[in-house]
Protein backbone atom coordinates (compact mmCIF):
# COMPACT_ATOMS: atom_id res chain seq x y z
CA UNK A 1 0.00 0.00 0.00
CA UNK A 2 1.24 3.77 -0.41
CA UNK A 3 -0.50 6.97 1.25
CA UNK A 4 0.67 10.40 0.38
CA UNK A 5 -0.45 13.39 1.62
CA UNK A 6 1.07 16.06 -0.24
CA UNK A 7 1.25 19.90 -2.03
CA UNK A 8 2.44 18.95 -5.16
CA UNK A 9 0.41 18.38 -8.24
CA UNK A 10 0.43 14.86 -9.20
CA UNK A 11 -0.70 12.79 -12.99
CA UNK A 12 -3.35 9.64 -12.24
CA UNK A 13 -2.12 8.61 -15.10
CA UNK A 14 1.57 7.89 -13.62
CA UNK A 15 0.12 6.83 -10.63
CA UNK A 16 -2.23 3.93 -12.61
CA UNK A 17 0.89 2.94 -14.36
CA UNK A 18 2.35 -0.04 -13.44
CA UNK A 19 -0.63 -0.57 -10.19
CA UNK A 20 -1.51 -3.80 -9.52
CA UNK A 21 -0.04 -4.90 -12.99
CA UNK A 22 1.99 -7.61 -13.95
CA UNK A 23 0.67 -10.01 -11.14
CA UNK A 24 -0.89 -13.58 -11.33
CA UNK A 25 -3.23 -12.65 -8.43
CA UNK A 26 -5.11 -9.57 -9.72
CA UNK A 27 -8.02 -9.26 -12.04
CA UNK A 28 -9.44 -5.95 -11.47
CA UNK A 29 -7.78 -2.37 -10.82
CA UNK A 30 -10.13 0.12 -10.01
CA UNK A 31 -9.51 3.71 -9.75
CA UNK A 32 -11.12 7.27 -8.28
CA UNK A 33 -9.56 10.81 -9.27
CA UNK A 34 -11.19 13.75 -8.29
CA UNK A 35 -10.70 16.78 -9.97
CA UNK A 36 -11.83 20.51 -8.72
CA UNK A 37 -15.16 21.48 -10.10
CA UNK A 38 -16.23 25.15 -10.99
CA UNK A 39 -19.68 25.31 -11.03
CA UNK A 40 -20.45 28.71 -11.48
CA UNK A 41 -17.27 30.07 -13.93
CA UNK A 42 -16.47 32.15 -10.37
CA UNK A 43 -13.77 29.89 -8.76
CA UNK A 44 -10.26 31.10 -8.67
CA UNK A 45 -8.98 28.24 -6.79
CA UNK A 46 -9.45 25.74 -4.26
CA UNK A 47 -8.02 25.59 -0.86
CA UNK A 48 -7.03 22.42 1.28
CA UNK A 49 -6.22 22.59 4.85
CA UNK A 50 -5.54 19.30 6.30
CA UNK A 51 -4.00 18.36 10.16
CA UNK A 52 -0.61 17.21 9.31
CA UNK A 53 -0.26 13.73 11.43
CA UNK A 54 -3.74 12.55 12.18
CA UNK A 55 -4.25 12.83 8.37
CA UNK A 56 -1.34 10.16 7.65
CA UNK A 57 -3.26 8.58 10.92
CA UNK A 58 -6.33 8.26 9.58
CA UNK A 59 -6.05 7.56 5.87
CA UNK A 60 -4.17 4.86 6.81
CA UNK A 61 -6.24 3.13 9.26
CA UNK A 62 -8.88 3.16 6.53
CA UNK A 63 -6.66 1.66 4.18
CA UNK A 64 -5.86 -0.82 6.00
CA UNK A 65 -9.92 -1.57 6.87
CA UNK A 66 -10.01 -1.95 3.36
CA UNK A 67 -7.04 -4.28 2.38
CA UNK A 68 -8.37 -6.71 5.19
CA UNK A 69 -12.08 -6.79 4.14
CA UNK A 70 -12.32 -6.97 0.62
CA UNK A 71 -8.42 -8.91 0.65
CA UNK A 72 -6.74 -6.11 -1.54
CA UNK A 73 -2.85 -6.95 -3.20
CA UNK A 74 -2.75 -3.90 -3.13
CA UNK A 75 -4.18 -0.50 -2.39
CA UNK A 76 -3.15 3.86 -2.69
CA UNK A 77 -4.18 6.85 -1.82
CA UNK A 78 -2.68 10.11 -2.76
CA UNK A 79 -4.79 13.43 -1.20
CA UNK A 80 -3.21 16.92 -1.94
CA UNK A 81 -3.73 20.28 0.57
CA UNK A 82 -2.78 23.73 -0.13
CA UNK A 83 -4.00 25.81 -3.44
CA UNK A 84 -5.66 23.62 -5.84
CA UNK A 85 -6.46 25.08 -9.39
CA UNK A 86 -9.60 24.53 -11.57
CA UNK A 87 -9.37 21.39 -13.54
CA UNK A 88 -6.34 19.79 -11.42
CA UNK A 89 -6.49 16.51 -9.43
CA UNK A 90 -7.37 16.73 -5.38
CA UNK A 91 -6.96 13.14 -5.09
CA UNK A 92 -6.81 9.85 -5.94
CA UNK A 93 -7.81 6.11 -4.87
CA UNK A 94 -6.84 2.81 -6.27
CA UNK A 95 -7.58 -0.59 -5.91
CA UNK A 96 -6.33 -4.09 -6.77
CA UNK A 97 -8.43 -7.32 -6.23
CA UNK A 98 -8.73 -10.78 -7.58
CA UNK A 99 -12.56 -9.75 -8.62
CA UNK A 100 -13.79 -6.97 -9.94
CA UNK A 101 -17.06 -6.33 -7.38
CA UNK A 102 -14.29 -6.46 -4.52
CA UNK A 103 -12.22 -3.73 -5.91
CA UNK A 104 -15.21 -1.26 -6.66
CA UNK A 105 -16.44 -1.80 -3.24
CA UNK A 106 -13.45 -1.10 -1.57
CA UNK A 107 -12.52 2.26 -3.68
CA UNK A 108 -16.28 3.19 -2.82
CA UNK A 109 -15.45 2.26 0.56
CA UNK A 110 -11.95 4.49 0.86
CA UNK A 111 -13.88 7.13 -1.14
CA UNK A 112 -16.69 7.74 1.46
CA UNK A 113 -14.29 7.55 4.38
CA UNK A 114 -12.17 9.97 2.85
CA UNK A 115 -14.71 12.01 1.93
CA UNK A 116 -15.94 12.55 5.92
CA UNK A 117 -13.68 10.92 8.30
CA UNK A 118 -10.26 12.36 7.11
CA UNK A 119 -9.43 15.72 8.56
CA UNK A 120 -9.13 17.88 4.91
CA UNK A 121 -11.21 21.09 5.11
CA UNK A 122 -11.84 22.39 1.63
CA UNK A 123 -12.63 26.78 1.11
CA UNK A 124 -13.34 27.92 -2.04
CA UNK A 125 -11.99 30.93 -3.58
CA UNK A 126 -14.00 33.49 -5.86
CA UNK A 127 -13.51 36.81 -7.15
CA UNK A 128 -16.54 37.65 -4.82
CA UNK A 129 -14.61 36.04 -1.76
CA UNK A 130 -13.82 32.81 0.20
CA UNK A 131 -16.03 30.20 1.63
CA UNK A 132 -15.64 26.91 3.66
CA UNK A 133 -17.35 24.26 2.04
CA UNK A 134 -19.76 22.59 3.93
CA UNK A 135 -19.74 18.63 4.83
CA UNK A 136 -23.38 17.05 3.02
CA UNK A 137 -25.39 15.07 5.02
CA UNK A 138 -25.60 12.76 2.15
CA UNK A 139 -21.52 11.93 2.46
CA UNK A 140 -22.50 11.16 5.89
CA UNK A 141 -25.19 8.82 5.21
CA UNK A 142 -22.66 7.62 2.85
CA UNK A 143 -21.04 5.87 5.50
CA UNK A 144 -24.10 3.61 6.91
CA UNK A 145 -24.11 1.50 3.84
CA UNK A 146 -20.31 0.06 5.22
CA UNK B 1 -0.58 22.04 30.23
CA UNK B 2 -2.67 20.53 26.90
CA UNK B 3 -2.59 21.67 23.35
CA UNK B 4 -5.54 22.77 21.68
CA UNK B 5 -5.30 23.10 17.86
CA UNK B 6 -8.46 24.70 15.20
CA UNK B 7 -9.01 23.82 12.20
CA UNK B 8 -10.66 26.00 9.24
CA UNK B 9 -13.38 28.22 10.21
CA UNK B 10 -12.60 27.37 13.96
CA UNK B 11 -9.24 28.51 13.65
CA UNK B 12 -10.34 31.48 11.61
CA UNK B 13 -12.66 32.55 14.70
CA UNK B 14 -10.39 31.70 17.45
CA UNK B 15 -7.92 33.17 15.84
CA UNK B 16 -4.86 31.01 16.72
CA UNK B 17 -4.41 28.02 14.65
CA UNK B 18 -2.52 26.42 17.93
CA UNK B 19 -2.31 27.31 21.59
CA UNK B 20 -0.56 25.75 25.00
CA UNK B 21 -3.91 25.72 27.76
CA UNK B 22 -4.09 24.87 31.44
CA UNK B 23 -7.11 23.64 32.35
CA UNK B 24 -8.99 21.09 34.83
CA UNK B 25 -12.11 19.98 32.31
CA UNK B 26 -12.48 16.62 32.80
CA UNK B 27 -14.25 16.36 29.20
CA UNK B 28 -14.31 17.53 26.26
CA UNK B 29 -17.65 19.75 26.72
CA UNK B 30 -16.19 21.00 29.90
CA UNK B 31 -13.26 22.57 28.42
CA UNK B 32 -15.68 23.89 25.74
CA UNK B 33 -17.78 25.57 28.47
CA UNK B 34 -14.66 26.71 30.42
CA UNK B 35 -13.30 28.22 26.73
CA UNK B 36 -16.54 30.08 25.95
CA UNK B 37 -16.26 31.46 29.56
CA UNK B 38 -13.37 32.90 28.72
CA UNK B 39 -14.15 34.95 25.77
CA UNK B 40 -16.35 35.84 23.33
CA UNK B 41 -13.94 34.79 20.03
CA UNK B 42 -14.74 31.20 21.88
CA UNK B 43 -18.19 31.76 22.48
CA UNK B 44 -18.48 32.67 18.36
CA UNK B 45 -16.80 29.49 17.72
CA UNK B 46 -18.24 27.31 19.92
CA UNK B 47 -22.06 28.34 19.56
CA UNK B 48 -22.90 25.42 17.69
CA UNK B 49 -20.81 22.53 19.20
CA UNK B 50 -23.51 19.84 16.39
CA UNK B 51 -21.58 21.60 13.49
CA UNK B 52 -17.89 20.94 15.74
CA UNK B 53 -15.62 17.87 15.78
CA UNK B 54 -12.95 17.13 18.29
CA UNK B 55 -10.10 14.68 18.14
CA UNK B 56 -7.97 14.00 21.30
CA UNK B 57 -4.46 12.75 19.99
CA UNK B 58 -5.45 12.68 16.69
CA UNK B 59 -8.29 9.93 16.87
CA UNK B 60 -11.72 11.21 16.49
CA UNK B 61 -13.82 11.53 20.27
CA UNK B 62 -17.04 12.31 21.64
CA UNK B 63 -18.00 16.06 23.39
CA UNK B 64 -17.97 13.50 26.68
CA UNK B 65 -14.93 11.58 26.00
CA UNK B 66 -12.36 12.31 29.22
CA UNK B 67 -9.47 14.27 29.54
CA UNK B 68 -6.96 12.25 31.27
CA UNK B 69 -3.82 12.20 29.94
CA UNK B 70 -4.69 13.77 26.81
CA UNK B 71 -2.05 16.16 25.16
CA UNK B 72 -3.47 17.39 21.96
CA UNK B 73 -7.06 18.27 21.62
CA UNK B 74 -8.08 19.63 17.80
CA UNK B 75 -11.83 21.18 17.45
CA UNK B 76 -12.99 21.58 13.51
CA UNK B 77 -15.71 21.39 11.16
CA UNK B 78 -16.97 18.48 9.60
CA UNK B 79 -14.65 17.07 6.87
CA UNK B 80 -14.58 17.77 3.42
CA UNK B 81 -11.94 15.80 1.85
CA UNK B 82 -11.85 13.49 -1.46
CA UNK C 1 -16.10 9.23 -26.07
CA UNK C 2 -13.89 6.49 -27.37
CA UNK C 3 -14.19 3.13 -28.05
CA UNK C 4 -11.38 0.70 -29.12
CA UNK C 5 -11.86 -3.28 -29.60
CA UNK C 6 -8.09 -4.24 -30.56
CA UNK C 7 -5.57 -7.15 -30.32
CA UNK C 8 -2.21 -5.01 -29.17
CA UNK C 9 -1.69 -4.72 -24.93
CA UNK C 10 -2.36 -1.53 -23.93
CA UNK C 11 -1.05 1.14 -20.56
CA UNK C 12 -4.22 1.45 -18.47
CA UNK C 13 -2.29 4.45 -16.97
CA UNK C 14 -1.31 6.32 -20.21
CA UNK C 15 -5.29 5.86 -21.00
CA UNK C 16 -6.03 7.48 -17.89
CA UNK C 17 -3.56 10.05 -18.54
CA UNK C 18 -5.26 13.44 -19.48
CA UNK C 19 -9.17 11.11 -19.38
CA UNK C 20 -11.73 13.89 -17.88
CA UNK C 21 -8.45 15.94 -16.92
CA UNK C 22 -8.37 20.36 -17.22
CA UNK C 23 -11.85 20.93 -17.58
CA UNK C 24 -14.26 22.73 -15.05
CA UNK C 25 -17.17 20.41 -15.79
CA UNK C 26 -16.11 17.27 -14.27
CA UNK C 27 -15.41 16.63 -10.43
CA UNK C 28 -14.26 12.34 -10.58
CA UNK C 29 -13.18 10.02 -12.95
CA UNK C 30 -13.36 6.02 -12.20
CA UNK C 31 -11.08 3.96 -14.58
CA UNK C 32 -11.49 -0.10 -14.49
CA UNK C 33 -9.03 -2.16 -15.37
CA UNK C 34 -9.31 -5.89 -16.13
CA UNK C 35 -6.43 -8.41 -15.98
CA UNK C 36 -5.64 -11.86 -16.81
CA UNK C 37 -5.67 -13.73 -13.54
CA UNK C 38 -4.03 -17.07 -12.92
CA UNK C 39 -5.76 -18.92 -9.84
CA UNK C 40 -4.38 -21.86 -10.28
CA UNK C 41 -0.71 -21.33 -11.70
CA UNK C 42 -1.38 -23.37 -14.51
CA UNK C 43 -2.39 -21.15 -17.58
CA UNK C 44 -0.16 -20.13 -19.88
CA UNK C 45 -2.68 -17.40 -22.10
CA UNK C 46 -6.21 -16.46 -22.07
CA UNK C 47 -7.65 -16.37 -26.10
CA UNK C 48 -10.32 -13.97 -26.14
CA UNK C 49 -13.20 -14.34 -29.72
CA UNK C 50 -15.05 -11.56 -30.60
CA UNK C 51 -17.61 -10.44 -32.85
CA UNK C 52 -16.46 -7.71 -35.46
CA UNK C 53 -18.58 -5.40 -36.15
CA UNK C 54 -21.50 -6.87 -33.69
CA UNK C 55 -19.03 -5.54 -30.99
CA UNK C 56 -18.24 -1.99 -31.64
CA UNK C 57 -22.10 -1.51 -32.21
CA UNK C 58 -22.95 -3.13 -28.56
CA UNK C 59 -19.96 -1.16 -26.95
CA UNK C 60 -21.08 1.88 -27.93
CA UNK C 61 -24.58 1.45 -27.75
CA UNK C 62 -23.32 0.95 -23.68
CA UNK C 63 -21.52 3.86 -23.94
CA UNK C 64 -24.61 6.00 -25.39
CA UNK C 65 -26.47 4.79 -22.71
CA UNK C 66 -24.46 5.18 -19.79
CA UNK C 67 -23.27 8.98 -21.11
CA UNK C 68 -27.29 9.95 -21.22
CA UNK C 69 -28.42 8.37 -18.06
CA UNK C 70 -25.31 9.72 -15.89
CA UNK C 71 -24.73 12.47 -17.66
CA UNK C 72 -20.87 11.64 -18.34
CA UNK C 73 -18.56 14.33 -19.81
CA UNK C 74 -16.85 11.61 -21.36
CA UNK C 75 -16.28 7.79 -21.88
CA UNK C 76 -13.68 5.34 -22.88
CA UNK C 77 -14.01 1.32 -23.32
CA UNK C 78 -10.93 -0.21 -25.08
CA UNK C 79 -11.26 -4.43 -24.87
CA UNK C 80 -8.78 -6.66 -26.51
CA UNK C 81 -8.98 -9.84 -28.27
CA UNK C 82 -6.76 -12.48 -29.00
CA UNK C 83 -4.10 -14.13 -27.03
CA UNK C 84 -3.31 -12.75 -24.02
CA UNK C 85 -0.28 -13.44 -21.32
CA UNK C 86 -1.35 -14.00 -17.53
CA UNK C 87 -1.11 -10.41 -15.52
CA UNK C 88 -1.76 -8.34 -18.96
CA UNK C 89 -4.67 -5.57 -19.36
CA UNK C 90 -7.53 -7.51 -21.00
CA UNK C 91 -10.44 -4.62 -20.57
CA UNK C 92 -10.06 -0.82 -19.85
CA UNK C 93 -13.38 1.27 -18.90
CA UNK C 94 -13.28 5.12 -17.68
CA UNK C 95 -15.77 7.73 -16.92
CA UNK C 96 -15.88 11.19 -16.65
CA UNK C 97 -18.78 12.52 -14.49
CA UNK C 98 -19.55 16.33 -12.04
CA UNK C 99 -19.70 13.83 -9.30
CA UNK C 100 -18.42 10.65 -8.02
CA UNK C 101 -21.32 8.60 -7.22
CA UNK C 102 -22.25 8.87 -11.60
CA UNK C 103 -18.47 8.40 -12.07
CA UNK C 104 -18.82 5.01 -10.18
CA UNK C 105 -22.21 3.90 -11.40
CA UNK C 106 -21.67 4.82 -14.75
CA UNK C 107 -18.41 2.88 -14.77
CA UNK C 108 -19.76 -0.26 -13.02
CA UNK C 109 -23.12 -0.27 -15.15
CA UNK C 110 -20.48 -0.53 -18.28
CA UNK C 111 -18.89 -3.43 -16.33
CA UNK C 112 -21.66 -5.34 -15.96
CA UNK C 113 -22.97 -5.09 -19.67
CA UNK C 114 -19.36 -6.02 -21.46
CA UNK C 115 -19.66 -8.92 -19.34
CA UNK C 116 -22.35 -10.44 -20.23
CA UNK C 117 -23.75 -8.56 -23.42
CA UNK C 118 -20.76 -7.50 -25.53
CA UNK C 119 -20.08 -10.27 -27.89
CA UNK C 120 -16.59 -11.57 -26.57
CA UNK C 121 -15.76 -14.81 -25.56
CA UNK C 122 -12.77 -16.17 -23.40
CA UNK C 123 -10.83 -19.70 -23.53
CA UNK C 124 -8.50 -20.32 -21.20
CA UNK C 125 -5.16 -22.19 -22.17
CA UNK C 126 -3.42 -24.13 -20.01
CA UNK C 127 -0.33 -27.23 -20.36
CA UNK C 128 -3.40 -29.87 -19.43
CA UNK C 129 -6.01 -28.09 -22.21
CA UNK C 130 -8.03 -25.65 -23.23
CA UNK C 131 -11.61 -24.76 -22.27
CA UNK C 132 -14.03 -22.07 -22.64
CA UNK C 133 -14.97 -19.83 -19.95
CA UNK C 134 -18.31 -20.46 -18.51
CA UNK C 135 -20.73 -17.26 -18.40
CA UNK C 136 -21.61 -16.63 -14.35
CA UNK C 137 -25.40 -16.41 -13.17
CA UNK C 138 -24.10 -13.96 -10.69
CA UNK C 139 -22.82 -11.88 -13.87
CA UNK C 140 -26.38 -12.17 -15.41
CA UNK C 141 -27.91 -11.37 -12.02
CA UNK C 142 -25.86 -8.30 -11.73
CA UNK C 143 -27.93 -6.41 -15.09
CA UNK C 144 -30.85 -6.41 -13.17
CA UNK C 145 -29.81 -3.45 -10.77
CA UNK C 146 -29.54 -1.25 -13.51
CA UNK D 1 -29.39 -16.61 -48.69
CA UNK D 2 -28.55 -15.93 -45.34
CA UNK D 3 -25.41 -15.88 -43.80
CA UNK D 4 -24.69 -17.96 -40.60
CA UNK D 5 -21.96 -17.28 -38.06
CA UNK D 6 -20.77 -19.15 -35.43
CA UNK D 7 -18.85 -18.37 -32.37
CA UNK D 8 -16.92 -19.85 -29.42
CA UNK D 9 -17.69 -23.87 -28.87
CA UNK D 10 -20.82 -23.18 -31.01
CA UNK D 11 -18.45 -23.05 -34.15
CA UNK D 12 -16.03 -25.30 -33.05
CA UNK D 13 -19.11 -28.35 -32.70
CA UNK D 14 -20.29 -27.06 -36.37
CA UNK D 15 -16.71 -26.64 -38.15
CA UNK D 16 -16.91 -23.58 -39.52
CA UNK D 17 -17.06 -19.90 -38.68
CA UNK D 18 -19.16 -18.77 -41.65
CA UNK D 19 -21.52 -19.89 -44.27
CA UNK D 20 -24.51 -19.32 -46.18
CA UNK D 21 -27.61 -20.63 -46.38
CA UNK D 22 -30.65 -21.57 -48.24
CA UNK D 23 -33.77 -21.43 -45.67
CA UNK D 24 -37.59 -21.41 -45.69
CA UNK D 25 -37.54 -21.23 -42.01
CA UNK D 26 -39.89 -18.14 -40.33
CA UNK D 27 -38.12 -18.13 -37.01
CA UNK D 28 -34.59 -18.51 -35.37
CA UNK D 29 -36.39 -21.52 -33.68
CA UNK D 30 -37.19 -23.02 -37.02
CA UNK D 31 -33.67 -22.60 -38.45
CA UNK D 32 -32.45 -24.45 -35.68
CA UNK D 33 -34.68 -27.46 -36.40
CA UNK D 34 -33.70 -27.46 -39.63
CA UNK D 35 -30.12 -27.34 -39.01
CA UNK D 36 -30.32 -29.91 -36.41
CA UNK D 37 -32.18 -32.01 -38.68
CA UNK D 38 -29.71 -31.71 -41.46
CA UNK D 39 -26.35 -32.90 -39.41
CA UNK D 40 -25.11 -34.67 -36.91
CA UNK D 41 -22.65 -31.34 -36.00
CA UNK D 42 -25.54 -28.93 -35.92
CA UNK D 43 -27.14 -31.47 -33.32
CA UNK D 44 -24.81 -31.64 -31.08
CA UNK D 45 -24.00 -27.60 -31.34
CA UNK D 46 -27.76 -26.79 -30.28
CA UNK D 47 -28.31 -29.80 -28.35
CA UNK D 48 -28.97 -27.38 -25.20
CA UNK D 49 -30.35 -23.97 -26.39
CA UNK D 50 -30.43 -22.36 -23.31
CA UNK D 51 -27.26 -22.14 -23.36
CA UNK D 52 -26.89 -20.41 -27.18
CA UNK D 53 -27.55 -17.14 -27.58
CA UNK D 54 -28.36 -15.34 -31.12
CA UNK D 55 -28.10 -11.93 -32.66
CA UNK D 56 -30.03 -11.33 -35.98
CA UNK D 57 -27.98 -8.13 -37.91
CA UNK D 58 -25.60 -8.13 -35.01
CA UNK D 59 -28.56 -7.54 -32.43
CA UNK D 60 -29.06 -9.22 -29.56
CA UNK D 61 -32.61 -11.58 -30.59
CA UNK D 62 -34.76 -14.55 -29.35
CA UNK D 63 -35.25 -17.51 -30.94
CA UNK D 64 -39.18 -16.89 -31.49
CA UNK D 65 -37.91 -14.33 -33.65
CA UNK D 66 -38.72 -13.87 -36.87
CA UNK D 67 -36.28 -14.35 -39.97
CA UNK D 68 -37.69 -11.99 -42.65
CA UNK D 69 -35.49 -9.85 -44.01
CA UNK D 70 -32.41 -10.36 -41.85
CA UNK D 71 -29.23 -11.18 -43.35
CA UNK D 72 -26.77 -12.16 -40.88
CA UNK D 73 -27.60 -14.88 -38.17
CA UNK D 74 -24.98 -15.41 -35.50
CA UNK D 75 -24.88 -18.21 -32.68
CA UNK D 76 -22.71 -18.63 -29.52
CA UNK D 77 -23.15 -19.05 -26.69
CA UNK D 78 -23.56 -16.58 -23.47
CA UNK D 79 -20.94 -13.63 -23.75
CA UNK D 80 -17.89 -13.30 -21.36
CA UNK D 81 -16.55 -10.37 -22.09
CA UNK D 82 -15.03 -7.60 -19.46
Amino acid sequence: MRISVQEAVFDPGAELSGFGAGRADVGGVVSFTGLVRDDTGTLEALEIEHYPGMTERAITAMVEEAISRWELADALVIHRYGRLDVGAPIMMVATAARHRVAAFEAAEFLMDYLKSRAPFWKKEVTRAGESWVAAKDADEEALKRW
Amino acid sequence: MVDLLYFAWLRERVGVARESVETSAVSVADLVEELKARDPRYAAAFADTSVVRVALDQDLADFSAPLAGVKEIAFFPPMTGG
